[in-house]
């Protein structure tokens, strides 16, 4: 047991280490000092204002990692999450701001009709994967770029309630925008989203669909067996159609932190690269919903803590590159760690062999 | 090839910045240059600035668009005595912001009427100057037909092709103005992917457009190089940059056939404003960036417009006087 | 480009390599009918920029960056190693171009095209082949690291020399020769009949001359270049031993390791002739633009994923679907009366594919096309296009195609699959 | 018998896989010109062996000797210069590509920048038209059914001049006419002087066709016997700790009542020759109907219509419901179980541990569903059950499926379908590859299910065993019934005779055949 504990801890641990490690060597080779680099950013990263903005901006990375996982467990790569949250943003933006609702209606509702779009966005890979067994990786690429522009058309000939360069549409009130949930007061806004319990919420019902439900069983034998599924009565295209609108009604939230929380609006600049940074968040955090927390805080950690590298005359991107690096390294990391521990299991094995009488031979040992 | 790289390596481990530690700080806050237009030209007056004052500067980039904010609250606590906040997502950000005694902040390019209390506004009436490309375009063109490539379809990129539009249609009513936009709101590639503006040259030249302005930033690139590969000896095309003088900024070869570039001097006011804050003269309220000013304008290197000269200063006069109001779309 | 609605499922090797005789006629059918569909379009649209050849020579250069980065993908997809990271081997494709043809001429750009691609090669084969790790992982972290390096290092290297920035590289001085067909075209200064044509403003005339005149005039050493890389690698695929040995790598490598194959060596040189492949690719953008600019790939990486599925992970699909993509797009950049046209063309084609396909007692197969291909009609006649739908064009395109088309994938059998070098088991 | 010259001589070869000893010093000899059985459990570590002297493996200590010369393989290719050739017990051929590339795969004839397509062909063809093979060179992999396999396999060796052919397990997924033609084949071999070493669970083909036998239990070799001095009992009593299988004669008839049948069912698209063409039976409670077949004549359709996997014209009824609209979910949950053709492909998630391996199929209900959640604990005490009830060893609910033998997997997937007390069972091939103690033990769960009363449609390619088990035998020919048979009045020839075509109770039957083609 307490091995398994200190493995799944020193997966991540030696992914940082070693990403720290390769860009170390990096910013050294360039003729930048690390040291001062990792030294400014610790400290900006570990005052209270930028651990919560960190939290923050982890929530939609997190609720990413989720929407990609929720398809990938099922063996699918949706890679549309870019186009499904864009198009969920734009729907629960128009909600959250004309529903004629308190914001105890109109905030679920909102959401809701987010996820809605998401996942419709999702349907047609799914759709065309069963139907006509087209890849939903290609679809989903095609139906991104569709989506921008989609969006864009109805941004600037329905939507748009803004005026001058603020493509927006209209703004949210507080009857439709998400509230804080707690100000922690501690210096300068450290107030943590409400998003925080959205996502949270998600988390665990990502837990329970995926690792505790019939249907999330059912999900894992279509995945990797889809004859086998088929044998024990499970219908495959439906698993395929669930997973795709489950993981499409998740990625309809991604945007909703930016819309109902920073911009109060969908002003057509959504954050761009959150799915892959989302995707990140979920590789490096194994698919586990826990492990994707981390993986998401440490992503948005990092993303916030490079924001003073101008202070050492560093190029932002320097952020960039290590967060591509631990990206990287968390899958050496956890390829480091699992030999060693065939190699622990090996060599306890042969201890413990030598220990015991002869008596029982090699048919016994393999059985 | 990392021992060739570091070799020519410019920047060296700097772990502090440079400059006396009592110096003023000032921090400019905004998204990553590279953008071949207001972001490069504002990061250009930030650096040619730290050349002529003496002040500490804060360099703060950050290519998200959602923490605004952060930068903000970053720059203000890192002490700087003047933000100065790059397009016009800091408008929201620096009205909420509002309690800052010892930062002053300055917005650059904000929409035209934006007043903000306790910030200075900048904003560029970037028509304007279309409007004249535009008559210089109308006045260089012999087909009667001229063509504007914008990279994103949106507002600010919509304006350079509102005035253009005016500008050429002020000279010759029936002159036909192609438009054409790389990508969609919301999608920045149409800004860096000169294959495609190349393309889209290609395709306006050929359909009969002797002119093309290109507010379109990399992209742009591409529409130059295609005015010298789509010129022949008997029929020469044009191209109109934007935002610089684009006939310094690209090679020899193609020179020849950069009629002029729309300025929009977003360097001046990065410049200005710090000047204006170390003299202590920066106050609060709306700048406007126009022609009167020389906030905008156009550029006459090469010395095509001479012979049109006269025409094009007339209007730049009628805009000045307000006997010409320009249209927006802003 | 309507060739690809007669596209097949995936063959296995086929028997002959140049089509047959009943395939060549079949594809010379709807080349005439594709023909007949543009002229006619051409009027009913009033569309001149269907048959131009400009729009033409665009479409042809709009397509080669895709065909060649696809087909990157496909060395890589053949020997079982799925590659998401074309996007990252483009990436540094063209910063190595841009830095290789600033310093030594556009030759070189290509090259450091090459080995700006290789670069990521190599990482994805050692830790995909090698390692054995996660594929998709490997990929995405590749798109990303190149995009942050190429940031990181341009700033280093392009920054401050004289007419490069963070964002791009100083200019590449010199260009690569462009070639056209002596006679047809104009090629090596000589009469270029279909110019003529093209001008005469004559029906069949001057539609027959502008396509052609945009197909094979100027075009730039680069994109022949790397269109032949099609039919190049069509016979490697196909007909060599190591074609063989490559695709049992991505089928059923346990086969080939039994009868003393090496299947790590073999997806070695796929994963590593694929990254030349997407990095040539980045290097073809780079000579178009006279240099390296940030962003330029613009995604073309996953546009030629895309492709590389669409076109069955065969040589020849890839070539359909990367041609359907470049001439939608070089159409969506052009006037809109030009995207009425291809839709006009589209709807009409669908219409027929649909009807055939039911005369042929196919209905369910018929349906799909025949009711998108009267929406299109309806589309055409009544609704007014809102103008920027032209930038989604190509992907709305493929789509469309997609759906009617009914192609049935067949991804290489061990795509994805893991193959540790001691005691493997199948 | 002549002395014969020794080809292959293996001594003291250890292999060990982990703290797991596979191989124990085994010694082995194989002479030029005989056939050499392997006989052994599962698991005995007959197939190791193969794969050390075939290169694939190296072992631990021991050497091989190639005609006196002493030999290290570090790679496949060198046992094969050294004319030592494989045919895997599990297929290893690659589905896309046609025959002759399978063949020549890694041995190219042609230059590196070409491939010689046609003189690869012809040499194929040539391959398997002087050893009596009628396979199409030209024929991709997917579309030949497992006998064919095997001849491109076999062809793979012969295309390498092989003079030592390893065949492990070849018959087991062959019918009887075919693993005839293979016995033919392997003599021509042998006559041209090769050596074959051949594995095989069913004894009496080892005691038919072998020269040599060599059995192996638990990695070590138990006893070496030439087949004229030797029974199946001595073999059996030598490999295993069990008796052989056998069935006593049925003492009470089966019940009146009709579980399971299928009226007209007809599988295939309109304007196809169907896969399955008008089928109609019936299965009576307490019965076993077996159902004989070369692969490939609408068997598999069968169960997939049965199950309602394919789409099927025509009604399925269980106990008199008609199931036909129903999903295979629905047609499980009304007390339909279902072993499968083919284990590895959708009997089992390989890579899930027993425990949800046990749930497949149970999922709808209790013990493994409550509510919406999946209990896990209720599927461990599923997976307990089984295991201890059907003494599958190799592990407990958390191991994985992959890691059991084949054996094992195959008892753990009759124990879960019985295990829910099914009113109807169809099982396919129950016994592939099985070894004879597994064998025993599966036949006794079918028979003390069938006396409580379930019906069995029993798909088998092992006519012994379909004689031994079934009361009633339908033969299915071309996607039709060509005829029942009742098992004690006739014998496996007569059941070849129907499977070939060669006889027909349908009338006009052949002739309507013929004309569809
Ligand atoms: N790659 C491997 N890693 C670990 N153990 C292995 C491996 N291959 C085989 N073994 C072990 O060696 C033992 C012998 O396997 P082998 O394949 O030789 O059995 P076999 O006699 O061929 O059985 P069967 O009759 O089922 O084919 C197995 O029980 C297994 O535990
Ligand atoms: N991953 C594994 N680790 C350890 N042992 C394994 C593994 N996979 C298979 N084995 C063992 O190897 C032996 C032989 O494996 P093989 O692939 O030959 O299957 P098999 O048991 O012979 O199956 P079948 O009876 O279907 O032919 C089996 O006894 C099994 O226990
Ligand atoms: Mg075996
Ligand atoms: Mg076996």
């Amino acid at each position: 047991m307490i091995r398994r504990i200190v493995l799944t801890l020193s997966g991540p641990v030696v992914s940082v280490l070693l990403a720290l490690l390769v860009t170390t060597l990096f910013l050294s080779l360039s003729g930048y000092s690390a040291a001062s680099a990792y030294e400014v950013m610790w400290n900006y990263g570990i005052e209270p204002a930028s651990l919560v903005s960190a939290l923050n901006n982890a929530v939609p990375l997190y609720i990413a990692g989720i929407a990609a996982a929720f398809a990938l467990r099922m063996g699918l790569f949706n890679i549309g999450i870019d186009g499904q949250y864009r198009v969920a943003a734009l729907a629960g933006a128009v909600a959250a701001a004309q529903l004629p609702f308190d914001l105890a209606v109109r905030l679920p509702l909102s959401l809701l009709v987010g996820s809605v779009a998401g996942a419709l966005w999702a349907l047609v890979p799914a759709l065309l994967k069963v139907y006509r067994g087209v890849n939903e990786v290609i679809t989903s690429i095609l139906m991104n770029a569709i989506a921008t522009t989609v969006v864009a058309i109805l941004l600037a000939n329905v939507f748009r309630a803004g005026g001058g360069q603020d493509t927006g549409t209209a703004i949210i009130d507080e009857n439709g925008a998400m509230p804080v949930l707690v100000d922690l007061g501690i210096g300068n806004r450290t107030a943590i989203t409400g998003f925080l319990v959205v996502a949270i919420v998600l988390g665990v019902l990502f837990y329970l669909i995926q690792y505790r439900t019939v249907f999330g069983f059912t999900l894992q034998v279509a995945a990797r067996s889809p004859d086998a599924a088929e044998s024990a009565g499970i219908k495959v295209k439906h698993r395929i159609i669930w997973a795709m609108l489950g993981s499409g009604a998740i990625a309809g939230l991604i945007g909703m932190p930016h819309v109902l929380g920073t911009a109060h609006r969908f002003d057509g600049t959504l954050p761009i690269d959150l799915m892959f940074t989302g995707l990140a968040a979920a590789l490096l955090g194994r698919m586990h919903p826990i492990g994707m927390a981390f993986g998401a805080f440490l992503l948005a950690f990092v993303e916030r803590s490079s924001q003073v590298l101008g202070l050492v005359q560093l190029p932002t991107e320097v952020g960039s590159v290590f967060m591509a690096v631990i990206l990287l390294s968390s899958a050496i990391g956890y390829w480091f760690t699992e030999k060693a521990d065939q190699r622990i299991a090996l060599w306890r094995a042969i201890r413990a062999r030598r220990r015991m009488p002869l008596a029982t031979d090699g048919a016994e040992a393999a059985r | 090839a990392t021992l060739v790289l570091s070799a020519c390596s410019g920047q060296t481990a700097a772990t502090q910045p440079s400059g006396d530690p009592d110096a003023p700080k000032i921090a400019m806050i905004y998204g990553t240059t590279g953008d071949f237009s207001f972001m490069d030209s504002a990061y250009k007056g930030f650096t040619e600035a730290q050349e002529k004052y003496d002040f500490t500067p804060l360099d703060f980039s950050s290519p998200n668009t959602d923490d605004f904010q952060d930068r903000i609250d970053l720059a203000m606590s890192e002490g700087a005595g003047l933000a100065i906040g790059i397009g016009f997502q800091y408008a929201t950000p620096m009205a909420e912001t509002t309690d800052h005694p010892d930062t002053a902040f300055v917005a650059v390019d904000i929409d035209k009427g934006t007043t903000i209390p306790d910030v200075t506004t900048i904003s560029f009436a970037a028509e304007q100057s279309s409007y004249l490309v535009g008559v210089a375009a109308a006045l260089a063109s012999t087909t009667g037909h001229v063509g504007f490539i914008g990279g994103v379809d949106q507002p600010s990129i919509q304006n350079f092709f509102v005035g253009f539009e005016a500008g050429a249609k002020s000279v010759n009513p029936d002159i036909v103005v192609d438009s054409t936009y790389l990508s969609p709101l919301g999608d920045f590639t149409g800004f860096s992917d000169p294959t495609k503006g190349k393309e889209a040259a290609t395709s306006m030249y050929a359909g009969g457009a002797d002119v093309i302005y290109a507010a379109a930033g990399g992209s742009g690139l591409g529409v130059y190089e295609q005015a010298l590969a789509s010129s022949t000896p008997d029929a020469k095309v044009w191209a109109i940059g934007v935002d610089g003088d684009v006939y310094q900024q690209v090679d020899e070869s193609i020179k020849p056939y950069i009629l002029t570039s729309a300025i929009k001097n977003v360097n001046v006011a990065v410049e200005d404003s710090i000047a204006a804050f170390l003299d202590g003269t920066l106050e609060p309220g709306e700048q406007l960036f126009d022609l009167s000013n020389d906030g905008v304008g156009y550029s006459t290197s090469g010395g095509f417009l001479d012979e049109f000269e006269a025409q094009i200063e007339e209007a730049r006069q009628a805009i000045i006087d307000g006997d010409i109001t320009v249209p927006s779309a802003l | 480009m309507t060739d690809t609605i007669t596209h097949v499922a995936a063959r296995p090797s086929p028997t002959r390599l140049a089509p047959g005789r009943a395939a060549l006629r079949t594809g010379l059918r709807w080349a005439l009918l594709g023909f007949g569909l543009i002229v006619i379009a051409q009027y009913v649209a009033d569309a001149p920029g269907i048959a131009a050849s400009s729009t033409w020579g665009s479409a042809l250069r709009l397509t080669v960056p895709i065909a060649i980065v696809a087909m990157g993908g496909l060395y890589s997809e053949r020997a079982g190693i799925i590659n998401v990271g074309l996007e990252g081997m483009m990436i540094g494709g063209t910063w190595m171009a841009g830095l290789f043809g600033w310093l030594w001429g556009p030759w070189a750009a290509l090259g450091g095209g090459i080995v700006g691609g290789l670069i990521f090669g190599l990482l994805m084969a050692l830790l995909c082949i090698e390692m054995g790790l996660n594929q998709l992982i490997v990929g995405v972290s590749i798109n990303v690291i190149a995009a942050a390096l190429a940031r990181f290092m341009a700033d280093i290297v392009f920054n401050g020399v004289d007419g490069g920035t963070i964002a791009h590289s100083p200019r590449i001085g010199g260009s690569l020769p462009t070639i056209g067909i002596p006679f047809l075209s104009g090629g090596f200064g000589t009469f270029d009949l279909t110019r003529v044509m093209e001008a005469s403003g004559l029906p069949v005339v001057a539609q027959l001359g502008g396509i052609v005149g945009g197909l094979t005039r100027d075009v730039s050493i680069t994109a022949v270049i790397g269109l032949l890389l099609i039919p190049a690698t069509a016979y490697v695929l196909w007909r060599t031993p190591f074609g063989l040995r490559w695709r049992a790598a991505g089928e059923r490598p346990a086969a080939l390791q039994a009868l003393g194959g090496d299947v790590h060596r073999t997806r070695w040189l796929a994963v590593l002739i694929g990254s030349g492949m997407a990095g040539f690719a980045g290097g073809y953008l780079v000579l178009i633009s006279q240099g390296y600019v940030e962003h330029q790939t613009a995604g073309r990486g996953f546009i030629g994923l895309a492709t590389l599925i669409f076109g069955n992970w065969m040589p020849s699909g890839v070539f359909l679907g990367s041609s359907l993509f470049g001439f939608s797009d070089a159409v969506g950049l052009g006037r809109p009366e030009t995207f009425r046209a291809l839709l006009f063309i589209l709807a009409i084609v669908f219409v027929v594919v649909g009807v055939s396909r039911i005369m042929k007692g196919e209905r369910r197969g018929g349906i799909a096309p025949l009711v998108l291909g009267v929406v299109l009609v309806l589309v055409f006649l009544f609704v007014p296009l809102p103008s920027g739908l032209a930038t989604a064009a190509p992907y709305l395109v493929t789509l469309a195609v997609l759906v009617v088309a009914g192609v049935t994938m067949r991804p290489p059998a061990a795509l994805g699959h893991v193959f540790p070098r001691k005691n493997a088991r199948s | 018998m002549v002395e014969r010259k020794e080809l292959v001589r293996l001594t003291g070869i250890v292999k060990r896989f982990g703290t797991f000893v596979a191989n124990d010093r085994i010694d082995l000899s194989v002479k030029a010109g005989t056939v050499h059985a392997i006989v052994g459990e599962n698991g005995a570590g007959k197939s190791t062996l193969m794969k050390i002297l075939a290169g694939e493996e190296n072992p631990d200590e021991g050497t091989i000797e190639i005609e006196g010369v002493e030999r290290s393989f570090r790679s496949p290719r060198e046992a094969q210069r050294a004319g030592v050739g494989i045919v895997h017990q599990h297929f290893l051929l690659a589905d896309a590509l046609r025959v002759w590339e399978n063949v020549v795969l890694a041995d190219e004839p042609g230059s590196a920048l070409r491939l010689d397509t046609a003189g690869a062909r012809r040499r194929v063809g040539e391959l398997a038209a002087a050893n009596g093979f009628s396979v199409d060179v030209d024929a991709v992999v997917r579309d030949l059914g497992v006998g064919a396999r095997q001849r491109v396999e076999i062809l793979k060796v012969l295309y390498r001049d092989a003079r030592i052919i390893i065949l492990d397990e070849p018959t087991a997924v062959l019918v009887p006419s075919e693993a005839q033609s293979l016995f033919a084949a392997m003599r021509a071999f042998t006559e041209a002087g090769a050596s074959v070493i051949f594995i095989s669970h069913k004894l009496d083909e080892v005691l038919d066709f072998a020269d040599e036998i060599t059995v192996i239990r638990a990695g070590e070799v138990v006893g070496h016997r030439m087949p004229a001095e030797t029974s199946a009992r001595e073999l059996a009593s030598l490999m295993v700790k069990v008796a052989m299988p056998s069935v006593e004669p049925r003492i009470e008839p089966p019940g009146e009542q009709i579980v399971l049948e299928g009226r007209g069912l007809t599988v295939g698209d309109e304007g196809e020759v169907p896969a399955l063409d008008d089928v109609s039976f019936s299965v009576r409670a307490g019965e076993i109907l077996g159902v004989a077949g070369v692969e490939g004549n609408g068997q598999s359709e069968l169960m997939l219509a049965l199950l309602g996997r394919v789409a099927a014209r025509g009604t399925v009824s269980v106990s008199g419901a008609d199931v036909s609209g129903l999903s295979t979910e629905q047609r499980r949950g009304g007390g339909m179980a279902y072993i499968p053709e083919d284990r590895h492909h959708d009997g089992l998630v390989l890579s899930m541990p027993l425990r949800e391996n046990a749930a497949l199929g149970h999922h709808t209900h209790r013990p493994v569903k409550r509510g919406p959640w999946f209990s896990r604990s209720g599927a461990a005490a599923v997976a307990e059950r089984i295991i201890a009830r059907f003494d599958v060893r190799g592990g407990g609910p958390m191991t994985l499926a992959s890691s059991l033998s084949g054996g094992n997997q195959q008892k753990f997937i009759v124990g879960r379908e019985l295990g829910s007390d099914p009113r109807v069972l169809i099982a396919a091939h129950p016994t592939r590859g099985v070894d004879i103690g597994a064998q025993s033990a599966v036949w006794a769960e079918l028979i003390e299910a069938r006396d409580r009363g379930l019906g069995t449609l029993l798909i088998s390619a092992d006519l012994d065993e379909l004689l031994a088990l079934s009361d009633r035998v339908i033969v299915f020919y071309r996607g039709t019934i060509v005829g029942e048979l009742d098992p004690r009045a006739t014998d496996a020839e007569t059941l070849g005779e129907y499977m070939t075509g060669v006889r027909s109770d349908r009338i006009a039957a052949p002739i309507d055949q013929e004309a569809a083609e």
